[in-house]
């Protein structure tokens, strides 16, 4: 029953270890050195490398039915829609008062 | 576990086995009664607004006028359109057609129905709130249904109440969503495949993932603009340093693709009516089905033609423009499917199918004239005018409510187990369907000369038209009250209904009317398509 | 037959009074003609098919068609084909009606609940009047015919020290011109036209704006050309003189210490200099860039820290907000502009 | 079935494992809807940086990232015992089940604690949301605007956090009962999805708003 697959102890602690490490990461990135104009890439980064292993693992996704991988793909995949949408809105706003 | 004759209906007794009931057919049933009730009271403000607009001047006050301008949409789009056809022909009906004895989580359905009354009692309790208006105790939040800030931006307690509402009813539909969507992949009987369920199904399934993805949008947005009243947080409030474009952006995110959650079910229904009033397998079963999804995903890229001359960049409005382009383009495709699914079909012109053919009607109309408006030259005029309203509500009203009536009454006898009154049905639809063209088809013209939306006066060179409108929403009242008539008349004193009336090939008219409380005795095998009409 | 809902057409919308309102008018007569085609192809069909194919008994057989291929891509191909066209037509019209010439006159706009005000560069203000039976006259703004204008608008509040009141959203529209746009409060929105036919012509405010939404009417009237020279001389209905809005720019550049820290002839002082400031080009400390145009300039009056132009440090310059109207801001937007 | 628990599942499932899959997937598609809620927060606050990034480096610096760190690390181990506790109830130890459910309320109720101290310390100092805001904003006009963001996402998300702790403690309650087996554990799994969620929106505010 792959529904029921138990993941053995060790991986979860494994993976916990590697979030603790990533947030020291991040912190360190963020403010002990100065990667200006970068820092919020690199944060962004760090922190979706974190939700991913959160999701594979602790989700339980790595082991899951397909369906769910595409569903919760679906849900970012629609954020990421709103925010581009709305950026080229915000990022091509032409000097509305000026001539074109 | 029951006798024969033991059904959904009559299998428990009690006004407390209805209440916690978690048979998808009661809680449609529920769902009906309550939508139903909010329907007279949308439909009520709907003729306050055309009594104020009968004549230039003012009837009403322009407080008032705008009140009920604000509770027409909202109680409309919130509390009947949205909810409308898969919260009550859904849950009745979609178990049934894939062959499943409930939806998936049946606990949860049951919830929603609640969330729904939370927030349709916020909706009404938002009545007596805020600066009152009419013999000091009626108010309410005065500011359209869409709640653009900065206008809604001020502390009112009927404004916040209003949000709360849009906000909790929205959790109703995000519950509904989760429900079929998992209902849909799951819960299919054996031998019925994705390319097998009915299109009534594929249209829901393409419905529930807009519910699911977009409803959230729009509940967090207002419940931001509740705290915009409340603590005063800026984000859509340029004194504060934020941007009321965004609201706009962030709400029809949710908004556009919710006129789709309208429409889409509505699309479904026409679908089984045509194929089983012309006892013909539908055209293009295929291209029907995916068109709904098509519909629903691009149905995301679109809203910002609901913006084009908000201050929005121009090549956004562009970029929305080509967009918009493409919805209509899965749009067509179902409409000639349809026209050619009855072709050499054996057409019968019962009630429902009336309905289905003014649906055809109406709908084209309202189609075409959203390409008036997705074409974005034109609709730099036309944005905000009455054409704007003539346009959805050729959609919304003559689209989606023709569907709800249509489908109401094909299913009407699997529900109840009782036959309606044929003549008294038909002549809703002639009362309904005429005094709805005359109704809204001026307002396209009122909206060609210029008249801008939500004016509670106008001037005198628009009042003949407006007059001929505000007539026809009398006759369509009327209607609406024949057609109340017919269902009531029909429950109570109705002849048996057989288990297929109609002679259709779906799933539901195979067990009896109305249908046990588990649906099947033995869940059934599936071995073809949907529509097999040979 | 083209003709007939072409002529309906025409009866239906306003007059055209602009070009662009032409050619809107032939992409609605396009739209108005095949959808008219469309929808009587569907309806023909329709009550054809049901004549036509009517139940005779209950045992009809009907044909068992699941498919047809080259019809279906056809129905799918001829709309997209259609549509295309008609955005890029309508893509076209609009971009035109969106592109202002450089030299167009400015007109400024205020739009407050509920009405309008018009503001000439010359000071001149234009607000709604009351007749001799108490009826609101609506304010009317005088352009000259075949002179592109470009309106810069914006919302304000009656009261501007009124901290619960807010600015709300308007919209400004001529239906003779085929035109609209949103008026945003704390931004400045541009509206351009240019009239080909002297007349009066209404405007409605369509963005729903609260109780008196609907009595937010003004009027723009469309004039010879001399006769607005002398309309603006003053010779016609004009009040007293009033200072033009970049002399009261002026004013507030000298009293409200902006004079302290930006120079009139390029010298970087304490902050950049006003000479060209307008339409150049601001590098800013974190690397971005913009024009500096209308917006720009008011938010860095109003909030100064919000971006810092290379060269400069942050934090020099009180914040203005509050301390300024809305109206201040605009004249001395005007004033910089002037400054060339 | 080594402990011969059969669970009975509901009437219009196949089998257990029908009602595990379907019930896990409903769980998920509700996450998407709770992503899609939090992303418009998320694409607000981008915008709103973007517009004035000084505006927000200077609010940035107002939170003690110290405090965020701490909290960070409580919710990530609150995710393992959550993961732990699932795994538990999966080979049938109902003991370490519930010792690492009650672990996780815990470590809940200690992020809950960092954030009322927190709120306090900003509440006093007069850096609240929008117009309530009455601390000084150092010539940034719209710093109010930060404060909005800061309280309505980490407010948001604490609320989050509560409706979590309240749901873990009802499947502790129900493991503690021994409800729980190798072929039934569909609620503990499900309320651990949400949990994570919870962390992992929170790993995402964390840089977002301490940070950069």
């Amino acid at each position: 029953m792959s529904a029921h697959h138990v993941v053995p102890l060790k991986t979860f602690l494994k993976v916990f270890w590697a979030l603790i490490g990533l947030t020291a990461l991040t912190v360190v990135t963020a403010k002990g050195m100065d990667l200006h104009p970068f820092n919020g890439v690199v944060a962004f980064s760090i922190a979706s490398v974190k939700g991913f292993l959160v999701m594979a693992f602790f989700m339980h996704l790595k082991y899951d039915d397909k369906a769910n991988r595409y569903i919760i793909i679906s849900s970012f995949f629609f954020v990421f829609l709103l925010f581009i949408f709305v950026v080229l809105d915000l990022g091509t706003r032409i000097p509305q008062a000026s001539t074109l | 576990m029951a006798g024969a004759g033991s059904n959904y209906l009559n299998h428990e007794k009690g006004i407390m086995s209805w209440l916690t009931s978690r048979d998808h057919k009661r809680i449609g049933l529920l769902y009906f009664y309550t939508v139903g009730f909010f329907f007279l009271l949308g439909g009520i403000f709907a003729m306050l607004i055309r009594t104020e607009l009968f004549s230039a001047g003012m009837q009403f006050t322009p407080e008032l006028y705008n009140r009920f301008m604000t509770y027409h949409g909202v109680i409309m789009v919130f509390f009947v359109i949205i909810p409308g056809i898969p919260a009550i022909l859904g849950n009745i009906i979609m178990p049934l057609q894939i062959g499943a004895r409930d939806v998936a989580f049946p606990l949860v359905n049951l919830m929603s129905w609640y969330c729904y009354i939370a927030g349709a009692a916020l909706g009404v309790a938002s009545l007596f709130m805020g600066e009152t208006v009419l013999w000091g105790i009626f108010g309410g939040a005065d500011t359209g249904w869409t709640f653009y800030t900065p206008y809604s931006i001020k502390f009112s307690a009927a404004n916040i109440t209003a949000a709360f509402a849009a906000f909790v009813a929205g959790f109703s539909s995000i519950l509904t969503g989760v429900n079929f969507v998992a209902t849909v992949h799951k819960l299919r009987c054996p031998g019925m495949t994705m390319n097998r369920i009915p299109l009534f199904v594929w249209a829901l399934y393409a419905t529930a993932i807009l519910q699911v993805l977009a409803t959230p949008v729009v509940g967090i947005t207002v419940a931001l603009l509740a705290m915009e009243n409340i603590f005063g947080i800026g984000f859509f409030d340029p004194e504060l340093g934020g941007d009321p474009v965004l609201f706009q952006h962030f709400f029809w995110f949710y908004s556009h693709p919710a006129v789709y959650i309208m429409i889409l079910p509505a699309m479904g229904v026409i679908s089984e009516l045509i194929t089983a009033f012309s006892k013909k397998t539908i055209f293009g079963y295929t291209a029907i089905a995916y068109s709904s999804l098509a519909i629903a995903g691009v149905s995301f890229l679109v809203w910002g033609h609901h913006m084009y001359v908000s201050s929005q960049s121009e090549i956004a409005g562009l970029v929305f423009s080509i967009l918009t382009m493409f919805v209509g383009v899965p749009t067509a495709i179902k409409l000639f499917n349809w026209l050619a699914t009855l072709y050499k079909g054996s057409i019968q012109m019962q009630s429902p199918m009336l309905y289905a053919l003014g649906f055809l009607f109406i709908f084209t109309i309202g189609g075409v004239t959203g390409i008036f408006l997705a074409t974005i030259a034109t609709d730099v005029h036309f944005h905000d005018t009455y054409f704007v309203v003539a346009h959805f509500h050729y959609v919304m009203v003559g689209g989606t409510l023709m569907a709800i009536m249509g489908g109401a009454l094909y299913w009407f006898p699997k529900i109840t187990g009782k036959m309606f009154n044929e003549s008294i049905a038909r002549m809703s639809f002639v009362f309904i369907f005429v005094g709805f063209n005359v109704t809204f088809f001026p307002q396209f013209i009122l909206g060609a000369m210029g008249m801008p939306r939500r004016y509670a006066d106008y001037l005198p060179a628009f009042e003949s038209l407006n007059r001929i409108s505000s007539l026809g929403s009398y006759v369509i009242g009327f209607g609406f009250i024949i057609a109340l008539y017919v269902f009531i008349n029909g429950w109570r004193k109705g002849a048996p209904a057989p288990a297929n009336p109609w002679g259709a090939k779906t799933l539901e008219w195979t067990v009896p009317s109305p249908p046990p409380h588990e649906n099947f005795d033995k869940i059934p095998t599936v071995t073809a398509g949907p529509y097999e009409y040979r | 037959m083209w003709w007939i809902p072409a002529a309906a057409a025409q009866t239906f919308m306003p007059p055209a009074a602009t070009d662009i309102a032409k050619r809107v008018n032939s992409i609605y007569e396009f739209l108005v003609i095949s959808s008219l085609i469309s929808f009587v192809i569907v309806i023909v069909g329709l009550v054809y098919f049901i004549q036509k194919y009517k139940r005779k008994s209950e045992n009809d057989k009907t044909a068992y068609i699941t498919h047809n291929y080259t019809l279906e891509f056809l129905w799918s191909f001829i709309p997209f084909v259609l549509f295309m066209v008609l955005f890029a037509w309508g893509a076209k019209v609009y971009w035109d009606m969106r592109v202002s010439p450089e030299d167009a006159m400015e007109i400024h706009v205020n739009a407050k609940k509920w009405d309008w005000e018009f503001i000439y560069k010359n000071g001149r203000k234009i607000t709604s009047d009351v007749d001799d039976k108490g009826k609101r006259i609506p304010p009317t703004m005088v352009v000259p015919v075949n002179k592109p204008v470009k309106l810069i608008m914006t919302s304000i509040k009656l009261n501007p020290n009124d901290k619960r009141d807010r600015a709300v959203l308007h919209s400004f529209f001529v239906p003779a011109f085929r035109t609209k746009q949103d008026i945003v409060p704390g931004r400045y929105t541009a509206l351009y036209f240019t009239p080909t036919k002297v007349g009066n012509f209404h405007v409605f405010c369509t963005e729903y704006c609260g109780t008196g939404h609907s009595q937010m009417l003004g009027m723009v009237k469309v004039v010879e050309d001399n006769d607005f020279n002398n309309w603006v001389l003053g010779s016609e209905g004009g009040g007293p003189k009033e200072l033009s809005m970049a002399d009261k720019g002026k004013q507030i550049y000298a009293t409200r210490a902006c004079i302290g820290c930006h120079s009139l002839d390029g010298t970087p002082m304490t902050g950049p200099t006003w000479k060209g400031l307008y339409g150049s080009d601001r590098q800013f400390n974190d690397g971005t860039s913009t024009t500096a145009d209308e917006n720009y300039l008011r938010e860095s009056i109003l909030n100064a820290n919000a971006k810092i132009v290379k060269g400069f440090t942050a934090n020099q310059m009180p914040s203005f907000q509050g301390q300024l109207t809305d109206e201040d801001v605009t004249n001395v937007i005007e004033f910089i502009k002037s400054v060339k | 079935m080594s402990t011969g628990n059969t669970h009975h599942y509901a009437h219009h499932f196949e089998s257990a494992e029908h009602e595990y899959e379907s019930s896990k997937q409903g769980v998920w598609i509700f996450l998407t809807s709770e992503i899609l809620m939090f992303g418009v927060l998320f694409v607000g606050y981008m915008i709103y940086h973007h517009m004035y990034p000084e505006m927000f480096k200077y609010g940035a610096k107002a939170l003690d990232w110290r405090l965020g760190a701490l909290n960070t690390v409580v919710l990530l181990t609150s995710s393992l015992t959550m993961v732990l506790g699932v795994h538990y109830c999966q080979v049938n130890n109902k003991q370490k089940a519930v010792m690492n459910l009650a672990i996780t309320i815990a470590c809940g109720a200690i992020f809950m604690v960092v954030k009322y101290f927190e709120y306090s310390h900003k509440i006093h100092a007069g850096k609240l949301p929008g117009m309530w805001f009455t601390a000084d904003t150092h010539g940034f006009e719209n710093l109010p605007l930060y404060f909005s963001f800061y309280f309505m996402m980490t407010g948001l998300h604490g609320i989050h956090v509560l409706a979590g702790m309240c749901l873990i403690l009802w499947v502790l309650i129900r493991a503690n009962r021994g409800e729980f087996n190798e072929n039934y554990y569909t609620p503990v799994e499900g309320v651990g999805l949400f949990w994570h969620l919870v962390d992992l929106i929170w790993i995402f505010l964390f840089p977002l708003l301490y940070l950069v």
